[in-house]
């Protein structure tokens, strides 16, 4: 019972998700939707569990005085402010929440954000070059639709846009539709494979 | 080490000083490029200069703090256009973020061009529902906004005294980062009630917008950055965008180079390993 | 001036007539005294919306030919055709479309739709009687369903083929390959390997399969005993991987080494759990890292990250927008397909190789599929592609 | 005035979190430490307000009972605090597994793979780019094939496959550079004409 249950749960979770596909009669037609915000309870649910153990490792750090301990002081107290003038006194604007958000959450997301401008110039440095016939063909579409986007490209030669559009829709096209099938392949084994039972390590152990 | 060797495998903070530079720069001293109008950027242009001056256009900013870097200037552009043209634009947002970068816009603007609130312009706020909120517009703006973003009832705001529905504007402008946008607004706005709609969106989603273009549900479109940069030109008032594509045509150019220099010292260097291997 | 308007009625009626061989509305004749200021809606249908779950009735009509002039047209609707109609719905004009989502399943219904112009109003001639009824199945989504019962039976019949003890051949794909020495590298340099599943939660599919991964991998890294770290961005993520890595540890024999807190929570923020990945690999200086699962922009911040501590990285994503990225900064990238495959791949289980073999049926099926519909639609015989369409 | 304050705050987070580029440094290790401790707070604060309050508190006060299964499943979940009823939670697992894969399997053949095939195969061979599509999309499968050893012919096919691949890659990422740019833009920006104005040196600054 204790092994078995959970696979039938997979099993019938799954087939109602494909059910729901099929037949828009009731109760089958909304079924995907239930379901979903079943899952989303779950999850919040399951969110006391990391917050949980966020708590308890820093903690942890604090009293063993482990080495950087101060910044764990940091870390649980935007953690408990956020959460708790959260809860209490709503997310609304005109809030403390909706204050620190705004101040520090937002500011910092679009920071992290933007380094991807310059990891973006450090990985092509470094990637894009003519070691070999596929990472000269990387390297020179890359750089032809890098130009043909920017008012640069268009005044060294006119052209460049209509040469960057070609790259983007005839061989990326075919690029991406290949990958794109063969992901839905996988997906579908993958997923078989998880209701059917094969694979099931993740609910192994007693 | 060889000089070649060097080069190569250069320290990638002094890339990251070079990028930021290529950034700062342009921001500070604008170039000035050329920037070639595209004509979906250049129909919603004339859609606005077409409309005689004490017109009313409803303004929707959906877009958030991720976004607000490609969309914030173009609604910059927008505003400037209608108030110079004594247009006069009705402020809503359909998500929560949207509405500090209107009113952030509008200060700006607002100053600039001499205009009073309430005989000019309005900012109704931020309301949730999306689509809902759409097919309210649809039957009264009251219904929906019952009082506007600082709690005065639109009847007594001059500038909304004439305006009952989706009849007494000119054309919704959406400024668009994702869902509710563009396209709920083609649906309900053009769909149901026949308005023509344009706006903006980021230049990675533009290109689904296309077919709308082409079938005319969408009377212009700017996409991105570039899109402002393009407003920005017809207008004749350089700004964000502008400086954005300047620093954006010099940080292309400079990974560019990097590239170039990458493969030149890479080849350089295989040449002269190739030349030792020979002599030993 | 009389006489002009009643001879310019009196026309338009005749022109009426003649260009419509359907019923005439009697309304018409009413109205040529006086002069019909709005025409109605004429041909007005109404039918049970198709593939749905009922509720649920599709009106539609010709527009009025004075429609530039109309203020809107209203929908009625009532049970009986000589009984009550009541106004359900206004549309703007050039509209010829309503949809009713107000009606009850089985119940018979008869719609009318009027112009309204000012005060005047004028009626169309009833639709003929209509209920709605939810189907049972959608019609539009055979297609799918023929698909779905294809690859799942060739899936189920190479699996059941793997039972049988078939022998299975299955190509090398470097990525995976190379797990075995990056895992034996972190042995030799004495550090961590850090395992990082993605951002999305247990219920995206690349997120299973990347924790599936991870229990081949951890059973690795117990067998090589290496220190094994793995911060997840969603708490459900961080329970399944303990249940999974405790597994593999005592799979490995070496259920002692496992430590819970090894595999732990920072937030289900994207950027802030990029800026604590980040903090990690910069302090930790990982031997090799994996990235598997589902990933967005945060993609390359990590990679780049991982690449500058000198760690060897594996990486591997369904998501087409950030394989770009790995490609170009990672040292191995499992190409969409390929991250579904690596769980078969490491374990070498003849019932999952099987499932691969059914997959390669699969795309030579869409192959066919492509080179067939191909040549007939350039041979101009028959568009093979309508019968795909799904809704 | 919390506006300035608010202004500052964000200026100098930016600031500690761009100094990463340099190198890793106590006020990055501040920053990273507060952004993960904020950011957990806010989601845990949203999943409140958004999921719990909608999704499960409202719907049980007005007696829609079926809501008590996820209400149990989620309970189930937490049993895993408690050493030796912990196995209950994986049945919540097995749940939301089952369900994503279920739901997955019937988009992805859909989206994917359906509509992608439906676009290829009504394309007609009538003109250049049209033949390299369908060349390319052949060849890019052929890469894929996991049972039959990269040889002779099918070898072939799969080399031409890994090129349409590479030419993919390089061009997505020459897509995305440009809208990677606008976000740094847009920090800098806030710097330097947002904030740096707050310093009365730099007035001159505001726009």
């Amino acid at each position: 019972m204790k092994r078995q249950a959970p696979l039938i749960i997979t099993f019938l979770a799954g087939f109602a998700m494909i059910l729901g596909y099929f037949i828009p009669h009731e109760p089958f037609g909304s079924l995907q939707q239930i379901l979903n915000t079943w899952y989303m309870v779950v999850a919040a649910f399951a969110m006391i569990l990391g917050v949980g153990n966020l708590v308890k490792l820093h903690s942890a750090k604090i009293r063993r005085r482990s080495p950087g301990f101060g910044y764990s002081y940091v870390l649980l107290a935007g953690l408990a402010a956020m959460a708790l003038f959260g809860i209490t006194r709503g997310i609304e604007p005109g809030t403390v929440f909706y204050w620190m958000w705004w101040n520090m959450h937002v500011p910092m997301s679009s920071t992290m954000f933007s380094l991807l401008a310059f990891f973006v110039a450090s990985a092509s440095y470094r990637a894009f070059r003519a070691r070999n016939v596929e990472a000269a063909l990387l390297l020179i579409a890359g750089i032809l639709v890098m130009i043909g986007r920017v008012p640069l490209g268009d005044m060294i030669w006119s052209r460049f846009p209509d040469v960057a559009d070609w790259i983007m829709n005839v061989p990326n096209a075919a690029g991406q539709r290949a990958i794109l099938i063969g992901i839905a392949l996988g997906v579908v084994s993958t997923s078989l494979r998880l209701l059917l039972g094969i694979e099931r390590t993740y609910l192994t152990g007693d | 080490m060889g000089f070649a060797d060097r080069i190569r495998e250069i320290d990638r903070r002094i890339i990251f000083l070079v990028v930021a530079l290529a950034i700062i720069i342009p921001l500070l001293i604008p170039i000035g490029f050329p920037i070639q109008v595209s004509p979906s950027v250049r129909d919603l242009y004339n859609a606005l200069e077409s409309l005689p001056p004490g017109s009313k256009i409803l303004m929707s900013f959906d877009y958030g703090a991720s976004t607000y870097p490609e969309i914030y200037p173009m609604s910059l552009a927008l505003l400037r256009h209608c108030f110079r043209r004594g247009v006069k634009p009705i402020i809503m947002g359909l998500w929560p973020e949207g509405i500090p970068f209107a009113e952030r816009a509008l200060q700006v603007t607002v100053e600039e061009e001499g205009k009073v609130y309430g005989e000019d312009y309005a900012n109704l706020g931020f309301k949730a529902g999306g689509i809902v909120v759409m097919q309210a517009l649809g039957r009264s703006f009251e219904e929906a906004f019952p009082v506007d973003a600082y709690g005065t009832p639109l009847s007594d705001i001059p500038v909304m005294q004439s305006v009952r529905n989706y009849d007494n504007v000119a054309i919704v402008i959406d400024f668009s980062a994702g869902d509710p946008g563009i396209p709920a607004w083609i649906m309900i706005a053009q769909g149901r009630f026949g308005k023509p709609v344009g706006g903006g969106c980021t230049a990675v989603s533009a290109p689904q917008f296309f077919p709308y273009l082409q079938a005319g549900q969408l009377v212009g479109l700017m996409g991105g950055m570039k899109g402002a940069a393009e407003y920005e030109t017809l207008i004749r008032t350089r700004d964000l965008g502008s400086a954005g594509m300047d620093a954006q045509s010099i940080a292309h150019a400079v990974i560019v180079l990097f590239i170039v220099i990458g493969n030149a010292t890479f080849f350089l260097g295989r040449w002269s390993s190739r030349r030792n291997k020979g002599t030993s | 001036m009389r006489l002009f308007l009643i001879t310019l009625s009196v026309f338009c009626v005749c022109a009426v007539v003649s260009a419509d061989a359907q019923p005439r509305s009697p309304q018409i004749f009413d109205l040529v005294e006086p002069f019909p200021s709005v025409f109605p809606p004429e041909q007005v249908s109404a039918r049970d919306l198709p593939n749905d779950a009922g509720g649920s009735v599709t009106v539609s009509w010709r527009i009025s030919r004075s429609d530039p002039e109309v203020d809107a047209y209203e929908i009625l609707r009532g049970q009986e055709l000589e009984g009550d109609f009541s106004v359900i719905g206004s549309v703007e004009p050039g509209t010829c479309e309503f949809i009713d989502t107000g009606v009850s399943d089985g119940v018979s219904y008869f719609y009318a739709v009027r112009a309204v112009k000012g005060e005047v109003k004028s009626e169309s001639t009833p639709s003929a009687e209509v209920s709605s009824s939810a189907q049972w199945f959608n019609r539009n989504r055979t297609s799918m369903l023929i698909a779905l019962a294809v690859f799942s039976l060739l899936v189920m019949w190479f699996i059941y083929r793997a039972k049988k003890g078939v022998e299975l051949f299955i190509r090398k794909i470097s990525g995976l390959e190379a797990v075995d020495d990056a895992i034996g590298r972190a042995t030799e340099m004495g550090r961590s390997v850090l395992y990082i599943p993605g951002i999305m939660d247990m219920d995206d599919i690349q997120t299973i399969a990347s924790v599936v991964i991870l229990g081949r991998v951890a059973k690795k890294a117990a067998e090589y005993d290496v220190h094994l770290h793995v911060p997840v961005s969603k708490s459900l993520v961080m329970t399944t991987a303990q249940e999974i890595v405790k597994e593999s540890f005592s799979a490995a024999g070496r259920p002692d080494a496992y430590n819970p807190d090894n595999i732990h929570y920072l937030t289900d923020d994207q950027f802030g759990y990029a800026a604590g990945v980040d903090g990690i690999m910069v302090r930790e200086r990982p031997a090799t890292v994996f990235l598997l699962g589902a990933f967005y922009a945060e993609s390359l911040i990590l990679a780049e990250t991982g690449h500058s501590v000198g760690s060897i990285q594996i990486a591997g994503t369904a998501m087409p927008a950030q394989l770009p990225f790995f490609v170009a900064a990672c040292d191995y990238t499992l190409i969409g397909e390929e991250l579904f495959a690596a769980s078969a791949y490491l374990s070498k289980e003849p019932l999952l190789l099987g499932s691969l073999k059914g997959q390669d049926w699969g795309k030579a099926i869409f192959m066919f599929l492509i080179g067939a519909g191909v040549i007939l639609e350039t041979l101009g015989i028959i568009n093979l592609s309508r019968f795909l369409v799904t809704r | 005035m919390g506006q300035i304050a608010g202004a500052w705050v964000a200026a100098l987070l930016t600031l500690f979190i761009f100094s990463f580029l340099y190198k890793d440094n106590p006020f990055y290790k501040f920053a990273e430490h507060l952004f993960v401790g904020v950011s957990a707070g806010y989601w845990f604060a949203y999943y409140y307000h958004n999921v719990v309050i909608p999704n499960l508190y409202n719907p049980l006060r007005q007696g829609h009972f079926l809501y008590i299964i996820p209400g149990v499943l989620g309970i189930m979940m937490l049993m895993r605090l408690v050493p030796k009823v912990g196995w209950i939670s994986r049945w919540a697992l097995a749940f939301i597994i089952g369900m994503g894969s279920g739901y997955f399997l019937i988009t992805y053949l859909q989206t994917n793979a359906l509509a992608q095939v439906e676009a290829t195969m009504s394309l007609r061979l009538n003109s250049v780019n049209n033949v390299l599509l369908v060349i390319g999309v052949l060849t890019g499968l052929i890469y894929f094939f996991f049972s039959k050893e990269h040889k002779g012919v099918l070898g072939g096919a799969a080399k031409l496959g890994i090129w349409f691949l590479m030419i993919a890659f390089g061009a997505s990422f020459g897509y995305t550079v440009m809208a990677r740019f606008s976000l740094l833009i847009g920090r800098m920006h806030f710097l330097i004409f947002q904030w740096l104005p707050t310093i009365p040196f730099f007035r001159g600054l505001a726009r």
